[in-house]
């Protein structure tokens, strides 16, 4: 009797302050670093078009799109790890390794071709499988053992592209890097692509729906399967994950591996672009880091956890674009990298302004 | 040193598993000496590695690369990372040489300082991930010397002062540099072993939000860390810049991920909390000796790619093992 | 651009690379023109000055009025980047691209597009493997062997002995260039042991490199450093190792340096890869846009000076900074720009 | 009479480097009962129960389940076979969603992806069942206070539907009221032929619920036996291997003391506002009421760890701003916080256990810069001493103690600093009588040496023992304050729940 007044009431104040926390804006506020980094990409974008003097046309575009995939699929890359709490270095390396595969295999016939594509793929998915093994079974923490890899990965890369060069299949390369239109007609699929029901797309850049289908058909069943959310889990609290009998180990590989797989396609991505292999040390850094700058300015959290690939892919565009604009403003040569530098930490920093919004300074630390 | 209760054990082992690192460490510099040796006996029939004075001039050059992975250590150890050396490291050694006279030498740290403390600023008070923080900064400080060498066409002779520290031997013999490394580390040790400072900075690496409850304040701690980083860097910079005898673009770059390893290499937990300075110590030499045989090897850059690589994942697969997860 | 048969205009300026190359000819377009420099990697001494030059020649009397808008971009090592700003720029209707390729392959695709828009598109410095462009660059081949030639006649009668020779970064096709060169003649004309070690072109790590080399090695014959050559010498001084002939690059330092110790036996050579070829690419490109036939492949003078023909303030200046490089102009192709004009500047005339 | 065993050990031994965490233990405990498992803190508990979901492997024994023998490579397996053990460090994923957390490891899929609505619903289904509707299935775990996470976290349990449920102090940060849903759901789950091991420290709980107990002392099962045969104090004395006389200390008979620190209206956010209350010199004041009513918001207020705190906080009638744990530490009123989870916010577990007890007065053991090895030592060995903590060697990692030595540590840590102020945030969560008794009598000798203590419990019986008032806080004030005869079960209860006092709170 008491009990029943007892429990009624308990729950009563509870629920208010349930109310109080979980309405839309929580859950905005979950969501807020993504949103975020679309504000700042659309804001810097459509400055670029509005000013360019050929803005809102399919070159522009497709152009864009070219610079942006191969960046795009390594913050990808990097995003996994990330959200498992661990940095991977290695995704620069990767890239440039497989790109140095391709420029070595995807050639020649049809069937050549298609076999050098599965080559790269796989041997990006191997290395990053690699990378999981040393961290899952040397229990090295993630950035060192990335760190080191990278290095290897690096190595080979210059085996078999002592100096830059090779070839990769002219009309391939034309066709992923231009629109659905162009794409149709070199391969003279639906009538050379002047199909009508075709014309709606055909301004479409190809680069853009390879990145959709990659998202589709690989991020998304990731994150809504079991290993993706142990991957959220680990990233989230490793201990007590496993002690809900995860199979974290597993996870982990899966993490590495798929980061791998993505780093490979950008690689591959890469390769088809330049129709040549390139073991540039300098590049292959500075795709790693950038990787770690659009993470972050996706709104995925460092410590892992939380965040997409969805954002990451963002933050990339977020980083081009700001070079973009220096294509069309007159900004003194020798000031460029100061901007480029000044935006970057700007754009980075704008997550520090949470700080103002945070109450309880406990919440700083996790 | 010696005494270092700060340093957890996980399994109730005392000295033990801090000492590992620095004896396998040291034990494949070693190693690095006896292959070197076993190459040059086969090309020269001589054994220069194991004399004196090559090993002094390695030391010499390795005071660089010391110097900087003492200051990312103090970082490292916070759980945070500095990836703005290359271009601090430069930014120092141009201004110095600008500027150059008395000024030349206070002026560089002053400019690590500087750089460290912003990034300090924003990874403590912004709380900006260091590793993003400190990877702006390094393109700002680029965009700036780019701008600077462009727009004002700096003197870049390193001062006598400079190239005495950097050059000069005591008697002929004892790197000047050496020294300057050694007081580094000195100051590093007390800090890292007998100061508030430096039980913060085991405290914060270890599990912040427990320190801060504990009325440490840290984000001064971590403000100081880089902002010592930074000074070490610059150090670096003025020293480096002495050494080649003038400051030049892009100085900095081969300093970052070596540091980094040879910290590592060191046994520091790049997750911060644990880990000695000795063990820093022997790292950099180990990395400065790799380097060296390498290049007198004439090992192409493949190979050096892979043995950088293999080395890293070895020696952490002996000692940088963490622990299973169990709960 | 159609394949012609030359002769093509200033034929000292534009030297076609030798008798089999090819000349091309892009549709005349009425100037003034708008001229995009697409650089790669800014962030070293050489990119700074280059681009200086570039700014500083599209101000010269006699260009000026040909160009209407000269815009300078830096894309950093990331080839995807290059491609994309070249791209933008023959979007954005510029008449010709002036680029250090990233990476030697891989413009196939901006190429297409260039000629689809008559743009000319004039890679430099870090040129492509391919004839489909206008290129313009000194012969790296010779730049190797013109030092090994310096070296053995410095050498005298001596043929053997240690050689140390101090490589650029890498995978570049300049560093494997200048290596071929050297090593044809060298190993053709003694039997040298030839110690092999990696400069980066940089001084620092040339400086280690050297130092390492001293340690084991002891004595060296002769040095060839492709860059950094400062740390080198810099190096061999540290060392106490005598001064031998060396052959290196036209870093000021470096000239000052011989014109300082010649007479202690650093008899040194010292040819450039001068960022002044910006000056001679835009030359270039506007004399293909005025219509007029153009090498295929631009063979430019290498500018050599050794320690008896080294003359302070003149091809060398004792006392202006170690960094920049000595030569930079081309008086044949009418590219009057000094270094000190470039290096030796204030804030306000750089923007 | 005596049911047939359904999972059952035989003389399991289980080490850690030189602990005998358990030794030669026969246990066996049987569907359709509630089985509480007693003990101080290291006596083998946790092990126990660890090695019966498969988390660690025993170094000896069998397990027989049903009769057939089994043994658990991980928890994973252990979950398979029906045993789900609900542990004392939680097992919840902070940064996802509770539903997440609670159908993690088999998700509701269609087409092999996981249906978000599906598992919405499952989720919403099983918070009911534990009584708990009020929590969104889409809230971030980490933004619900502990109590809910414990509530959460049993769900999970439940969602995996178990055939053996083991409660490791599960219910260590449960008010009243939850503790009463989860009595319910237990007898519920017991009805239906549920096998469930229960450990607490708190002893009216396992009166309340179980059917049998089993006493463990040093990693060895003492005895067995079913409710109602032993008292009290018997099985305590089996518990710590001694007799202990009355619990709490007397409380000393004295006008009460002039106040020393005074909270006026002090609000934050919609969590507190306006606490009023003060507190004089050797004064224990108990904070009352529901969990999450502001009592935790209110310590940290006063601590400086909140942001945008309204209202005045006077010691001695000077105001003192609340800016930073160092500021109250340093401050005229010598604060001390003992916070709510010791392992992550009182301790570095992976330091010694001598760093940890300096962490907190490092300034005052330092000259200049420097630190003094000399007072150091001196002062932690006087905090060892002082508390009777059990340690091998003070240089041991703190995580190598047992859960109430640790938060013995704690408290030492912040006595050294010589508080004038101590802040107790559920300083006895998870510590045996034994340990607890001596807290209590620490804290009287405390106030009775001049500190004036707030101390926070959701147990109210060490309320009522050992707080010279208690002010019962609801929806961020106090709405009553009791005293001397005032405090006791019935008036905690009723003002917790507000049912005296204004029915509505005057906001929004
Ligand atoms: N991971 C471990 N490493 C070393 N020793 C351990 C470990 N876990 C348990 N022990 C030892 O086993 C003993 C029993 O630990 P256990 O956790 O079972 O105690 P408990 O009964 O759960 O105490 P509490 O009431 O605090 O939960 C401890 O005293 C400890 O010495
Ligand atoms: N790394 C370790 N090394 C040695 N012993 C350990 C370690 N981790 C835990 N223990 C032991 O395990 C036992 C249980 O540890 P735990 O952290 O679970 O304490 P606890 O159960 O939280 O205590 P309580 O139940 O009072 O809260 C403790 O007695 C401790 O001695
Ligand atoms: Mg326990
Ligand atoms: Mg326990």
């Amino acid at each position: 009797m008491a009990d029943v007044a007892l429990t009624s009431d308990a729950a009563e104040p509870l629920e208010k302050a349930q109310r109080r926390r979980w309405g839309f804006g929580a859950r905005m506020r979950q969501h807020a670093g993504i949103l975020g980094g679309l504000a700042l990409f659309l804001a810097l974008y459509l400055f670029y078009q509005a000013n360019h003097p050929r803005g809102f046309t399919g070159q522009i575009l497709i152009q864009n799109a070219n610079e942006a995939f191969a960046l795009a699929l390594v913050s990808m890359a990097q995003t996994v790890p990330v959200l498992m709490a661990g940095l991977d270095l290695s995704v620069g390396a990767v890239m440039t390794l497989v790109g140095c595969i391709a420029s070595h295999l995807v050639n020649g016939s049809p069937a050549e071709i298609a076999f050098g594509i599965v080559i790269c793929i796989a041997s990006g998915a191997a290395c990053g499988f690699a990378n999981g093994c040393v961290v899952v079974y040397g229990r090295i923490q993630p950035i060192i053992a990335t760190l080191a890899t990278s290095a290897i990965y690096m190595g080979f890369a210059l085996i078999l592209r002592p100096t830059p060069g090779g070839k990769v299949h002219e009309d391939l390369s034309w066709a992923v890097t231009s629109d659905v239109r162009e794409f149709a007609a070199t391969f003279g699929l639906f009538s050379d692509g002047e199909a009508v029901w075709l014309q709606p797309f055909a301004w479409i850049p190809v680069p853009l729906i390879l990145l959709a289908l990659i998202i589709l058909l690989v991020w998304v069943p990731f994150t809504r399967s079991v290993t993706g959310r142990t991957v959220y889990a680990i990233g989230s609290a490793e201990g007590a994950a496993y002690m809900s009998g995860l199979p974290i180990n597993r996870a982990k590989l899966a993490a590495f591996t798929l980061a791998g797989l993505f780093a490979g396609l950008g690689g591959l991505f890469l390769a088809l672009q330049t129709s040549s292999g390139n073991a540039d040390i300098p590049q292959a850094g500075a795709y790693t880091l950038n990787s770690i700058a659009a993470v972050v300015i996706g709104g995925t959290s460092l410590v892992g956890g939380s965040g997409s690939a969805i954002g990451s892919v963002i933050g990339a565009l977020v980083l081009r674009t700001i070079s973009f604009n220096f294509r069309i403003f007159d900004v003194a040569p020798l000031l460029q990298p100061l901007f480029e530098g000044l935006v970057l930490l700007a754009a980075v920093s704008l997550g520090g302004l949470k700080l103002l919004r945070l109450r309880n300074k406990l919440e700083v630390f996790r | 040193m010696s005494k270092t209760a700060t340093i957890p054990a996980p399994q109730g082992f005392r000295l033990k598993p801090d000492d590992k690192p620095v004896i396998f460490a040291a034990g494949f510099v070693l190693l690095i000496l006896l292959v070197g040796t076993g190459y040059t006996m086969l090309t020269q029939g001589s054994a220069p590695l194991l004399q004196p004075q090559y090993l002094l001039q390695q030391l010499q050059v390795g005071s660089f690369l010391g110097i900087v992975a003492a200051g990312l250590m103090l970082v490292i150890l916070l759980g945070h990372i500095d990836l703005s050396v290359p271009w601090t490291l430069t930014a120092a050694a141009m201004m110095a040489t600008a500027v150059g006279g008395p000024w030349a030498i206070p002026v560089g740290l002053g400019i690590g300082l500087l750089v460290g403390i912003v990034n300090g600023l924003g990874v403590a008070y912004l709380r900006v991930p260091s590793m993003i923080f400190t990877l702006g900064m390094n393109a700002v400080m680029r965009g700036l010397m780019v701008a600077h060498t462009g727009g004002f066409a700096p003197q870049t002779a390193a001062t006598d002062l400079m190239q005495y520290l950097a050059v000069a031997r005591i008697g002929g013999v004892i790197p000047v540099a050496l020294l300057v490394w050694l007081a580094v580390s000195a100051l590093v040790v007390v800090i890292l072993t007998r100061t508030t400072l430096g039980r913060a900075i085991y405290a914060i690496g270890n599990r912040e939000r427990a320190a801060y409850l504990s009325g440490i304040d840290t984000n001064r701690v971590i403000l100081i860390a880089f902002a010592l980083s930074g000074a070490a860097a610059g150090l670096a910079g003025v020293l480096l810049a002495g050494y080649s005898t003038k400051a030049y673009q892009g100085m900095g770059d081969p300093y970052l991920l070596p540091a980094i390893a040879a910290v590592v290499i060191g046994g520091t937990n790049i997750l911060g909390g644990r880990g000695r300075y000795l063990g820093t110590l022997v790292g950099v030499i180990l990395i400065v000796l790799l380097n060296s045989v390498l290049s007198i090897m004439q090992m192409p850059e493949a190979g050096r790619q892979i043995i950088y690589g293999t080395v890293i994942i070895a020696m952490l697969l002996v000692y940088g093992r963490g622990e299973r997860v169990t709960g | 651009p159609k394949s012609v048969s030359g002769p093509g205009p200033d034929p000292n300026c534009f030297k076609p690379w030798n008798a089999q190359t090819k000349y091309m000819q892009w549709d005349k377009k009425p100037g003034p023109y708008r001229i995009a420099v697409v650089n790669g990697f800014v962030g070293n001494t050489w990119r700074i000055q280059m681009i200086q030059t570039a700014k500083a020649f599209a101000e010269q009397a006699g260009i000026k009025d040909k160009i209407k808008e000269l815009k300078v971009v830096s894309t950093g090592t990331d080839v995807a980047a290059q491609l994309g700003a070249m791209e933008d720029f023959i979007n954005q209707g510029f008449d010709a691209i002036i680029t250090i390729a990233v990476a030697p392959d891989g413009f196939d695709r901006v190429i297409r597009l260039a000629d689809r828009n008559n743009v000319v598109i004039v890679p430099f410095d870090n040129v492509l493997d391919t004839d489909k462009v206008m290129q313009v660059n000194e012969d790296q081949l010779e730049i190797g062997r013109s030092s090994a030639r310096f070296l053995l006649k410095e050498l005298g009668q001596k043929r053997d002995g240690k050689i140390l020779e101090v490589r650029g970064l890498p995978g570049n096709s300049v560093d494997r260039d200048r290596h071929l060169g050297f090593r044809e003649l060298m190993e053709k004309e003694g039997k040298f042991q030839i110690v092999e070690v990696v400069g980066n072109w940089d001084d620092g790590t040339a400086q280690k490199a050297t130092a390492d080399a001293l340690a084991v090695h002891g004595k060296f014959e002769a040095v060839f450093t492709q860059g950094g050559s400062t740390g080198s010498v810099r190096a061999m001084m540290d060392a106490k190792h005598p001064f031998v002939p060396m052959a290196g690059e036209g870093e000021n330092g470096y000239r000052k340096l011989i014109a300082k110790h010649a007479g202690d036996g650093l008899k040194g050579y010292s040819y450039s890869q001068s960022p002044g070829l910006v000056s001679i690419s835009m030359k270039a490109a506007i004399s293909a846009l005025e219509g007029n036939p153009m090498p295929q492949l631009i063979s430019v003078p290498i500018p050599a000076v050794d320690y008896t023909t080294l003359k302070d303030n003149v091809n060398f200046w004792s006392n202006l900074t170690d960094n920049f490089f000595a030569a930079n102009e081309f008086p044949a192709c009418g590219v009057n720009v000094t270094a000190p004009e470039i290096m030796a500047k204030d804030a306000k005339n750089t923007q | 009479m005596e049911p047939a065993p359904f999972f059952a050990l035989e003389n399991v031994s289980k080490r850690y480097g030189g602990v005998h965490a358990l030794r030669d233990v026969d246990f066996a405990c049987s569907r359709g009962s509630i089985h509480a498992v007693l003990g101080e803190n290291g006596a083998g508990k946790s092990t126990l129960m660890k090695i019966m979901a498969g988390v660690v492997q025993p170094d000896e024994g069998r397990m027989t389940l049903e009769g057939t023998p089994v043994m658990f490579p991980g928890p994973a397996a252990a979950n398979r076979a029906g045993i789900v053990c609900i542990f004392q460090e939680l097992s919840l994923m902070p940064e996802l969603t509770v539903a997440d957390n609670i159908t993690l490891s088999s998700p509701p899929r269609r087409f092999g992806l996981i249906d978000g609505r599906a598992q919405r619903r499952r989720s919403e289904e099983l918070l009911a069942r534990v009584g708990c509707e009020d929590i969104d299935p889409s809230a971030r775990v980490a933004d619900l206070p502990l109590s809910r996470r414990q509530m959460v976290e049993i769900a999970k349990a439940l969602g995996r539907n178990p055939k053996l449920l083991i409660l490791d102090e599960a219910t260590s940060a449960l008010t009243a009221a939850d503790v009463d849903l989860v009595y319910r759901m237990l007898f519920d789950l017991k009805a239906r032929g549920l096998s469930i091991l229960y450990i607490s420290h708190r002893m009216h709980e396992i009166e309340a619920l179980a059917d049998r107990c089993s006493v463990f002392r040093n990693g060895r099962h003492i005895e067995t036996f079913t409710k109602g045969t032993r008292s009290r104090d018997e099985i305590i004395g089996l518990m710590i291997g001694r007799e202990i006389e009355g619990q709490f200390p007397p409380k000393p008979e004295r006008p009460r003391p002039a106040p020393f620190i005074e909270i006026r209206d002090l609000s934050w956010e919609s969590r507190l506002n306006g606490v009023t209350l003060e507190a004089g010199r050797g004064e224990i004041v108990g904070l009352g009421g529901l969990d999450g009513q502001g009592q935790k918001e209110l310590l940290l207020a006063l601590f400086g760890v909140l942001r945008g705190v309204r209202g005045t906080v006077t010691v001695e009638g000077r105001t003192m701003a609340m800016s930073s744990p160092r500021a109250a530490k340093s401050g005229r009123a010598h604060m001390a916080l003992v916070p709510e989870d010791r392992k992550s916010e009182g301790l570095i577990l992976s330091m010694s256990i001598a760093d940890n007890l300096a962490m907190a007065s490092l300034d005052r053991l330092a000259r200049g810069p420097f630190l003094s090895a000399r007072r150091t030592r001196a002062v932690v060995q006087e905090a060892i001493e002082q508390m009777r903590i059990k340690i091998g060697d003070a240089g041991d990692p703190v995580a190598t103690l047992s859960g109430g030595n640790q938060q013995k540590v704690v408290i030492a840590k912040w006595l050294a600093t010589g508080p004038d102020v101590i802040l107790l945030n559920d300083p006895t969560r998870g510590i045996d009588v034994g340990t607890k008794q001596e807290l209590y009598r620490l804290m009287r000798e405390l106030a009775d040496a001049g500190a004036c203590i707030l101390f926070y419990s959701t147990d109210y019986e060490e309320l009522i023992g050992c707080c010279d008032r208690v002010c019962v806080m609801y929806d961020g004030r106090i709405v009553r304050a009791l005293e001397d005869e005032a405090i006791n079960e019935r008036n905690l209860i009723a003002s917790a729940l507000n049912i005296v006092g204004q029915r509505e709170p005057a906001h929004g």
